[in-house]
């Protein structure tokens, strides 16, 4: 038999390549150079290079290599956001004890193996790729949320992680499975067209299979009830890890999610869109009551992740290219929002003595008014009240969801955010309304940090390295806290892309 | 036999798999539970492919394997770590995270 | 000048007095104040004749003028004619009625300006007293001279606001203050009839303009139609707060509070008559609901009884000569009410002469007894202040209708004219007679109590030293002591016969209070009557006309009650000082009724102010606690408490999120099988 | 113009920001100064026969079909100047006083001005539900960090925390509904949310009748109304007076204005179905308010609630559905503003005098300080609509609106009437009369605090003497908004049937219930009418 | 034939994996694994999917299960105690592994498929022959080979980092150290700080 290697359009299939490389030159740098820090250089000109890529690609999509892949707006601008949220991740991961304790080079080599995994998610076209970029995705993450080596929470975290996302994984390649089975073709093409015949629609082993894939995919986006691993790893991640995947995962898999559901599923939407709508209103009910009583900055973003997910959810499930556009407007929004939160969490952990609780912002108004403003904007961003990108999107998946005949949905989003105040305005509160707890803070930290027994005291943040002198941190702070606003005030600009987006789907 | 005898088994091995991760305490159990959940989904992919006449399962199934590999290599990774930790191997006593 | 020029320049004066008097009030020297208080007053009077003159000036029945400054407030299109929206000038009325009215007021404002002048003379807040006592006299010309309902509101209430302000003028005593809050609600009360009946008027007429409601009335309105009685009952709300008629009567005795002068102009001479001048001004519309006339006539027939009686009992002074003050309004408001609008007014005018004179003397009284108000305690000032005693004499004769006085001719026209409607309204005349013998007796009872007998404590002093007596400044009605850091009331105290503004005042008002009756003798003129005719002719009880001989066997009847009262009043408390006791005794029952005032304060208070306090109470410690802050709390506990449930879920074992994540598949597995079937 | 006015405030307040401590107040009130000019500008050249001018209209976001369009009308223009004399007042009498991180207050000041300032300026839609929940975000920052904490536990951001919730409840289901009702109306069309435009055809009864209720609710949550009013009590004793003035003066009407501004005009049937309900929401207000007031020995609370029961009579009036009633409700907006600001400030000062802002630890105070309590007084009488004063033309034109709509209703509400008299009189005389407590120091207003309040009492007394200057400019665009439920019109026809039968019949019937609008020119006429 | 074949592996397939799920000590339960692993790679061969038989028996039941003895070895396969912390486990689990199992079945058994009722159409010799499979693979599949290639590699280096590496510092984790949380939150390390 003879072997016809495929035509490949090296072009479209440049910034995975590229990714591919960098992964390995990563690595090796880590291997041969592990005292000089390449490595964090390394990677922020791979994820440029990659970005400048997928730019150069806009506007012309194409199927690669017989059609696995699809590199279109979408593709393009979910990558976009991942490789934001790792070269952000890259910045706030400089000082990051974790990265010392497995390697720099390992850590940012693993970190891009995980970016690479989303790229592929993002363009992912039939089952195959779909299921290994999920797992490049996934496995990656679950050795850097347990790089921390040296505290408990960390491995537990990674445990949980591996487990629960494992049998995440699994459930999904079940459903895969039937709907392999029910369509006899892993492209997404060919499954919509397999599983549309009449005699296929509401076909038990058809509708499982989606419930299956709904439930892996629910997982991976933290929709309820899929969503209990969420507080848990975010809290026990390092925290640069957790606010790269807080985002990056919900984008790529919420970026599959779409293609999937409203592509190659679109023919049985009656059945699977009203059980999606509930979901997504148990997601927001659940995440936001849940967030009430936190005290934990990271779990408290956790659970409003969770709520968020929710939010973005509605845009699935009305399928509506108008509907990609919010999912996908609402998401960047988010990775704004979200990350000038984290940075500021991060900033304070390596400040003061109180880890990630939420003494640790308390005065932060008075002390440090540049990690102040964003993480006050992003409060506001994320509760979607006016002037901020996070009420433009929650406009634009109002309007869709009232289009898209889904209104109770959409005044549960409303609701939801009402009780989202509570926990947001909490924060707020503890940065403008309450006397400095500063002093504190460095009473500890100006303790030099020698002997396991300091982090014991002090909350078990061995991050209290208490430098003041974190440039890049503040700095990605204060620049998402601006996108946030800036966005909210001038939003035409992503609009204009998203609606591109939306198009490029190529739905009704 | 008919391609349902087999669907039916892994759907079989699929729920024993599920229900070892919800009653084993150790993790390397927990894994092999796994073990089982992605070789019930390889056999109906197998078995599928079979009866769709094509062999794109059986290549999934393939693959399936190779990332099963990793999950575990991964797994047995971080359960050796723990162990350096001198943390107890039961999930169940790792629970510093919840609330 | 025309009429209403005149008329706004009466409005001018006063209202400028007041601002300069109290912008002034640490510039101006104190006398400087007063003087152009008073000065004011004098002008706006003059300008009043200047008025009536030009007034006269024209044909009878063109004595009507209409002016107005500006547009007030309009809406639904800014076109003037009636045809559309509703539209408020700031416009005035010149009419006989009013012009009557004005020359009353600001004449006998003179005067009491003038009194006060020397009065208060002592007190701290003599700029503040003089302001306010401006701006009263500025809203009640207002009130007087208003063109439409809207203006006559805002003139109403400005007059019930200066009163609150001048009865609480002492407003370190509690005691002013809470009868000042009393008077004022009352009279919000009274406001808001008025108020309403004008929302009546609009939406029947489309227009708060006197002339054009007057004028449409007749057409519009069936007699006795449920809308123009309803209209009209509205009014007498209105009108009764105002003049004290029960059931709105208590303000007026705790209205005392005030200095006397206060006394004096508004809650004798005055503002309190502003009822009787309401309800002769829209007797339009009372000629049209025979029924609410009749309400109102009775009322005012129980409240001069019901007044006079308390006023035989009260012993402080002042509220004595205030429950007469109500019995007397009680004649005049019979009087417009039963169509006897010349005699009506001409009472209130007779009326504001003589009972102002006796709240100047009873003033000078009190002041030589440093401020003590029982009568119990007076005694022998016959002796030691002869002006004064003269006018009280003079007052109280006028009071009580000894022939020849103003109240003689004043009170029995009314009656006269009751007669003459004869009917039903015969009782008024017997009742009318019955009240005149009470008016008498008590009157008398304050002359005899005060002026004859041995000299008590304050008069022997004033008598041996010439100086007024002087006593702890103490609240005379509760007795605890003042503090006497705030400079009011005034340290020293004042007497007519020490000061001569005081004197003049009540020299003048002691004459007309004599002759002021001679205006109008019947068969002889009819000076007031024949001015007023072009306002009331058109009213169908304008034809009705006592005879003189009728009026005469009145007046006979009337001269030989009053004597009689005059005798008994003699009897009683100088013959046989110890008559009163002695009935007090037998009628015990029926004394701790007087005394008690009837138990109308009570009454108010059980029906109307505790249960306000009560709901007030329930509001705020029940109602605002479970059910406001409850809707609010309870929703928050209960997310609170799903958020608890919540994280109890979330308990850390990994193995029961793998479990909820199997069991949402399940749920999830169901779902799409049901719907697959 | 309306661009300059918008926005001028928070340009100076930006600057404020990085300005020394000392001249942040003044710099600030500077900036409040500016804008009171160009909104005295702005009625300057306003013209009352004209509709909406000043018109800005541009593409905001294109993809949802928000314009940032703003323009000037008979309903917004005295709103306009209120907000920037209310706010210029607020902002100098903070300045006079010493501020922590001032910079940060008067910022936070002048951005709640640009919002609430937009929020009356704003022509579409949704962006006046942004401006409308903007205004939220300083007030929150404003309550919350220079607000008092109560000795009984209750911390100034708890209690912030609760009025922002709770407002936000309102006003974010308001931002559904008005996303469905441009979705609605466009159905399949492309969007506008240009209130101008959705006014043109309104929806159909079904969705008007649930979408009035998400707006109404954010505006009589926003008032407060009664049993919507949870959140005032905390958040009133914990805002710092000078805050408190503005909020209390401007933030309550925004709510009104919704009503004529949207609800009217977009949802009439619904208007018309739901009149009744909304007018006992008002009454309820009014009663309760009053009856609240005269029980409270907070001095904030007692103004708090009358304010209730003030703007209950506005909602009344509006309510009304005729032309006088909405004009006079939107009069007594601006009274109200004009009253309760000074009102504050007046709390302030007596708090400074007698250490507590207790009735119970007051009293006396007139003595020694005589135009305080003259400023007191004129402004005590305003609040109990003291007839001579413009409010009581603004009471008086709503109870006449209501009494022709729905006769029984306006007997009610005067009852109102007199309990005001009652709870305004006790705070004045619980102050400034009676005997002194220990401890107090009365003395008399410093030429600092003069300087902000006089100029506001001039306003009251001025507007009494000629309330006409408000009126004649509002008319015509109220009487359009109430036409747009058929409750009389701008221009009426000719000899009209009224009177009592014919309101009566006219409320009997279910739709427009504004009676009938003009007067016959004599009852003559009318029976002609009557005949036809 | 086949019959017997099937239900040997069959049953092959579901003792191994009830044993994996039953037995106490973990090394057991490894051995039961391949015992089910054999047994798939049997039901893979009638299945016509030889290459993958091949492959699981060498890559799996080799490599993978030989680093599993390794590891388990290395932790101690120390018996799991029968106490049962989390409430309601017990008795929700089977009942769920019933359910998902009974559900699974009646999707597959209610499907209208008519394919699943047939054992599949005649297929071509070589059919899942490993010629055919790697063409597939480097064709159609190339990207997934590639990324499992990388994923491969990712595994082992996480692998490495988790197990092997040795670093300084390399202290027991401070396990059970009082971390700020919603229960309790840290003591103030500075008087007058409220917490």
């Amino acid at each position: 038999m003879t072997f016809v290697a495929p035509e490949i359009d090296y072009a479209g299939l440049s910034p995975v390549i590229a990714l591919a490389v960098s992964v390995c030159v990563v690595l090796l740098s880590g291997v041969f150079r592990p005292t000089e820090r390449w490595a964090p250089g390394l990677t922020l000109t791979a994820l440029a290079t990659t970005a400048g890529l997928l730019v150069w690609r806009w506007g012309d999509s194409a199927d690669l290599v017989t059609g696995a892949l699809r590199l279109d707006e979408l593709a393009i601008s979910i990558s976009l956001v991942v490789l934001l949220m790792a070269a952000a991740c890259v910045l706030l991961s400089l000082r990051e004890p974790a990265a010392a304790q497995v390697g720099s080079g390992e850590y940012h080599a693993l970190l891009l193996g995980s970016v690479l995994g989303m790229v592929l998610l993002a363009q992912a076209q039939n089952l195959v790729s779909f299921f290994v970029g999920l797992e490049t995705l996934s496995i990656p993450l679950y050795i850097l949320c347990a790089a921390n080596l040296r505290r408990e929470r960390s491995l537990e975290s990674g445990l949980k992680y591996l487990i629960v996302g494992s049998l995440g994984s699994a459930t999904l390649l079940y459903g895969m499975a039937f709907l392999y089975g029910g369509s006899g073709s892993t492209g997404f093409a060919g499954i919509a067209q397999g599983i549309g015949t009449e005699s296929l629609l509401g076909d038990p082993l058809v509708l499982i299979g989606i419930a299956l894939v709904a439930v892996g995919l629910a997982f991976k986006t933290s929709i309820a009830p899929f969503h209990q691993w969420t507080p848990d790893v975010y809290e026990g991640a390092p925290t640069p890890i957790t606010a790269f995947m807080a985002v990056a995962t919900k984008a790529a898999a919420f970026a599959v999610f779409v293609r999937f559901f409203d592509v190659a599923l679109a023919p049985q939407a009656d059945d699977w869109q009203p059980a999606l709508a509930v979901l997504a209103a148990a997601t927001i009910a659940i995440g936001n009551v849940g967030a009430l009583g936190q005290r934990s900055l990271k779990r408290l973003l956790g659970y409003s992740g969770v709520a968020q997910a929710g939010y973005i959810l509605g845009g699935l499930v009305v399928v509506s290219e108008a509907g990609v556009s919010a999912l996908v407007f609402y998401l960047v929004g988010y990775a704004f929002m979200n990350l000038a939160a984290f940075a500021v969490v991060v900033a304070r952990e390596r400040e003061t003595a109180w880890s990630d609780d939420i003494e640790a912002v308390r005065g932060l108004g008075r002390d440090r008014p540049l990690l102040a403003w964003p993480l006050t904007i992003s409060m506001l961003g994320l509760a979607g009240l006016p002037a901020t990108v996070g009420f433009i999107g929650k406009l634009y998946l109002i309007e869709v969801l009232v289009e898209g005949d889904y209104t109770w949905l959409a005044v549960f989003i409303v609701i939801g955010s009402m009780i989202s105040l509570a926990y947001y305005l909490k924060v707020i509160a503890a940065i403008w309304m309450t006397p400095s707890q500063d002093e504190a803070g460095d009473a500890v930290v100006t303790v030099p940090l020698t002997g396991g027994d300091q982090p014991v005291l002090a909350g078990g943040s061995d991050e209290a390295t208490g430098l003041r002198a974190q440039g890049e941190v503040v700095a990605v702070a204060v620049v998402f806290g601006a996108l946030t606003l800036i966005l909210g005030i001038v939003p035409s600009p992503l609009f204009d892309a998203v609606r591109d987006v939306g198009a490029a789907v190529g739905l009704g | 036999m008919s391609i349902e005898w087999y669907v039916v088994l892994s759907a079989l091995l699929f729920a024993t798999g599920a229900m070892g991760i919800l009653i084993r305490r150790s993790p390397v159990v927990i894994l092999l539970c796994l073990e089982l959940m992605l070789n019930a989904g390889n056999l109906a992919l197998i078995a599928f492919s079979r009866m769709v006449g094509n062999q794109e399962g059986q290549v999934f199934a393939l693959v399936v394997m190779v990332i099963a590999a990793c999950e575990v290599v991964v797994g047995l990774g971080l359960i050796v770590a723990i162990f350096r930790r001198r943390l107890p191997l039961d999930v169940d006593e790792l629970r510093e995270l919840r609330g | 000048m025309s009429a209403t020029t005149w008329a706004w320049l009466v409005l001018l004066f006063p209202l400028l007095g007041s601002i300069v008097t109290a912008v002034g009030y640490r510039a101006l020297p104190a006398r400087a104040a007063g003087a152009i208080g008073t000065a004011a007053i004098a002008l706006s009077f003059a300008c009043g004749i200047g008025a009536l003159l030009s007034l006269l000036g024209d044909e009878p029945e063109a004595r009507h003028h209409a002016s107005a400054l500006w547009t007030y407030a309009s809406v639904g299109g800014l076109r003037v004619d009636l045809a559309d929206g509703l539209h408020v000038d700031l416009g005035i009325l010149v009419d006989p009625l009013s012009v009557f009215m004005v020359l009353v007021v600001t004449g006998v404002s003179t005067l009491i300006h003038l009194y006060s002048f020397g009065y208060m003379r002592s007190d701290a807040g003599y700029h503040r007293f003089f302001s306010y006592l401006n701006f009263f006299v500025f809203s009640m010309l207002l009130l007087v001279l208003a063109g439409n309902f809207v203006l006559l509101i805002v003139g109403w209430a400005f007059v019930g606001f200066a009163s609150y302000a001048l009865i609480s003028f002492w407003y370190r005593r509690e005691t002013a203050t809470g009868a000042g809050m009393k008077a004022f609600v009352i009279n919000v009360v009274g406001d808001v009839g008025l108020v309403l009946a004008a929302f009546l008027i609009f939406r029947e007429l489309g227009s708060f303009d006197f002339e054009q409601v007057f004028h449409a009335a007749p057409e519009h309105f069936t007699t006795n139609g449920w809308t123009v009685t309803a209209i009209c009952l509205l009014l007498l709300v209105g009108a009764f707060a105002k003049s004290a008629q029960i059931p709105f009567h208590t303000w007026l005795a705790d209205a005392m509070e005030g200095p006397t002068p206060v006394s004096a102009l508004i809650h004798a001479a005055t503002m309190v008559t502003a009822g009787v001048y309401l309800i002769a001004r829209t007797h339009a519309l009372f000629v049209l609901s025979p029924t609410a006339a009749d309400i109102a006539a009775f009322t005012g027939l129980a409240t001069l009884l019901v007044a006079g009686t308390i006023a035989l009992v009260v012993t402080d002074l002042k509220r004595a000569i205030a429950y007469s003050t109500m019995s007397q309004i009680g004649y005049m408001v019979v009087g417009v009410s039963i169509g006897a609008y010349s005699a009506g007014l001409f009472h209130f005018m007779t009326h504001s002469f003589f009972k102002a004179l006796l709240f100047m003397a009873a003033g000078s009284i009190i002041a030589a007894m440093a401020n003590d108000q029982n009568i119990d305690r007076m005694s022998g000032f016959g002796k030691a202040m002869r002006f004064t005693s003269a006018m009280l004499l003079v007052g109280g004769l006028a009071l009580a209708a000894f022939p020849g006085t103003s109240g003689f001719f004043s009170k029995d026209e009314i009656l006269a004219f009751a007669e003459a409607r004869g009917g039903m309204y015969t009782i008024f005349v017997v009742l009318g007679y019955a009240g005149a013998l009470l008016t008498a007796v008590y009157t008398f009872r304050l002359v005899f109590r005060i002026l004859p007998g041995t000299p008590c404590r304050e008069a022997q002093e004033l008598i041996d030293t010439g100086h007024v007596a002087h006593g702890e400044p103490v609240n005379p009605v509760t007795g605890e002591r003042e503090d006497t850091d705030v400079g009011f009331p005034g340290p020293e105290h004042h007497i007519a016969e020490h000061s001569w503004p005081m004197k003049v005042a009540m020299g003048v008002l002691g004459v007309l209070a004599l002759v002021g009756g001679l205006v109008q003798v019947p068969g002889v003129d009819h000076a007031i009557a024949s001015f007023l005719d072009p306002v009331f002719h058109d009213s169908p009880l304008a034809e009705i006309h006592p005879t003189a001989t009728s009026e005469w066997i009145g007046l006979g009847i009337g001269g030989a009650i009053s004597i009689l009262g005059i005798a008994l009043a003699y009897f009683f408390y100088v013959a046989q000082p110890a008559t009163p006791a002695i009935l007090i005794q037998r009628l015990r029952p029926l004394h701790t009724l007087l005394v008690n005032k009837w138990y109308f304060d009570e009454l108010i208070d059980v029906l109307v102010v505790r249960p306000a306090l009560a709901v007030g109470r329930f509001a705020d410690r029940t109602f605002e606690r479970l059910v406001v802050d409850g809707l609010v709390s309870g929703t928050a506990e209960t997310v609170r408490g799903a958020g608890g449930i919540v994280r109890v879920v979330q308990s850390g074992f990994v193995r029961s999120y793998a479990l909820l994540l199997i069991a949402g598949f399940a749920g999830l597995a169901l779902y799409f099988l049901v719907v697959s079937s | 113009m309306s661009n300059s006015l918008l926005w001028t405030p928070l340009a100076f307040g930006i600057v404020g920001l990085f300005l020394p401590r000392r001249a942040a107040g003044w710099w600030a009130t500077a900036g409040a100064a500016v804008t009171l000019g160009i909104a005295i500008a702005l009625l300057a050249d306003f013209d009352s026969a004209a509709g909406l001018q000043h018109t800005v209209d541009v593409e905001w976001i294109p993809g949802l079909g928000v314009d940032y369009s703003l323009g000037v009308d008979g309903l917004n223009v005295f709103l306009l100047l209120l907000t920037a004399l209310l706010w210029l007042g607020g902002t100098a009498f903070a300045a006079f006083r010493e501020q922590e991180r001032p910079g940060l207050f008067f910022g936070m000041m002048l951005l709640a001005e640009t919002a609430t300032l937009g929020a009356f300026l704003a022509q579409d839609l949704l962006l006046f539900v942004l401006f409308f929940d903007l205004m939220l975000v300083p007030f929150y920052f404003l309550f919350g960090a220079w607000g008092t904490d109560r000795p009984d536990g209750v911390t100034a951001s708890a209690a912030t925390l609760k009025m922002i919730v709770y407002t936000l409840v309102g006003s974010l289901l308001m931002l559904v509904g008005a996303i469905a009702t441009g979705i609605v109306a466009a159905d399949g069309g492309n969007i506008t949310f240009s209130i101008g435009e959705l006014a043109r055809e309104p929806l159909g009864e079904g969705s008007q009748r649930w979408i009035f209720w998400f707006f109404a609710a954010a505006f009589l949550v926003k008032m407060p109304a009664f049993l919507l009013h949870g959140w005032m009590p905390d958040a009133y004793r914990a805002a710092p007076l000078p805050v408190l003035a503005v909020f209390s003066g401007v933030l309550a009407k925004v709510g009104a204005y919704g009503f004529l501004r949207v609800v009217l005009p977009l949802f009439p049937d619904a208007t018309v179905e739901f009149q009744e309900v909304v007018l006992v929401i008002a009454l309820a207000s009014i009663l309760y308010g009053s009856v609240m007031a005269f029980t409270q020995t907070n001095v904030r609370l007692v103004a708090g609630y009358s304010s209730v029961a003030q703007l209950g009579f506005i909602t009344a009036g509006i309510f009304a559905l005729r032309p006088d009633g909405a004009d006079g409700a939107v009069l007594q907006m601006v009274n109200h503003g004009l009253v309760v600001a000074p009102l504050f400030i007046i709390v302030a000062l007596l708090a400074e005098r007698s250490g507590s802002e207790d009735l119970r630890e007051m009293g006396g105070m007139a003595l020694r300080a005589p135009v305080l309590a003259a400023l007191f007084l004129i402004v005590t009488l305003a609040t109990l609509a003291m007839p001579g004063s413009a409010n009581f033309v603004g009471e008086f034109f709503i109870l006449n609106g209501v009494f022709q709509a729905k006769i029984a209703y306006a007997f009610v509400a005067s009852i109102g009437v007199a309990l005001a008299a009652f709870y305004a009189l006790r705070l004045y005389q619980r102050t400034m009369h009676n005997r002194v407590p220990e401890g107090l120091v009365s003395r008399e207003i410093g030429w600092r605090d003069a300087v902000v309040l006089v100029p506001l009492v001039a306003c009251i007394v001025g507007l009494a003497f000629y309330p006409q200057l408000i009126l004649e400019r509002t008319d015509r665009a109220v009487s359009e908004a109430v036409a747009a439920v058929g409750g009389g019109s701008a221009e009426p026809p000719k000899a009209h049937l009224r009177g009592g039968d014919a309101a009566a019949l006219a409320c009997a019937r279910p739709a427009p219930c504004g009676v009938p609008w003009e007067a016959p020119s004599n009852p003559l006429q009318r029976e002609a009418v009557a005949r036809q | 034939m086949e019959e017997v074949l099937f239900f040997a592996g069959a049953l092959g397939a579901l003792g191994g994996a009830v044993g994996v799920i039953a037995m106490r000590n973990p090394l057991y339960s490894v051995l039961a694994l391949i015992v089910h692993l054999f047994s798939l790679a049997v039901l893979f061969l009638l299945l016509s999917a030889a290459f993958l038989a091949a492959a699981q028996v060498v890559v799996y039941a080799g490599a993978v299960m030989v680093l599993y003895v390794f590891v388990v070895a290395y932790v101690g396969g120390d018996q799991e105690s029968a106490w049962e912390p989390i409430p309601g486990q017990r008795l929700l689990a089977p009942l769920l592994g019933i359910a998902l199992f009974v559900e699974l079945a009646i999707a597959v058994l209610g499907s209208s498929l008519l394919a699943l009722g047939t054992e599949g159409p005649e297929v071509r010799p070589g059919f899942g022959d490993p010629a055919a499979i790697g063409t597939l693979l480097l064709e159609k599949f190339l990207i997934a080979f590639e990324a499992s290639s990388i994923l491969l590699l990712l595994a082992a280096v996480g692998a490495v980092v988790l197990a092997g590496r040795r670093r300084a510092g390399d202290a027991p984790a401070e396990h059970s150290a009082p971390e700020a949380r919603s229960e309790d939150p840290p003591p103030a390390p500075t008087p007058g700080a409220p917490a």
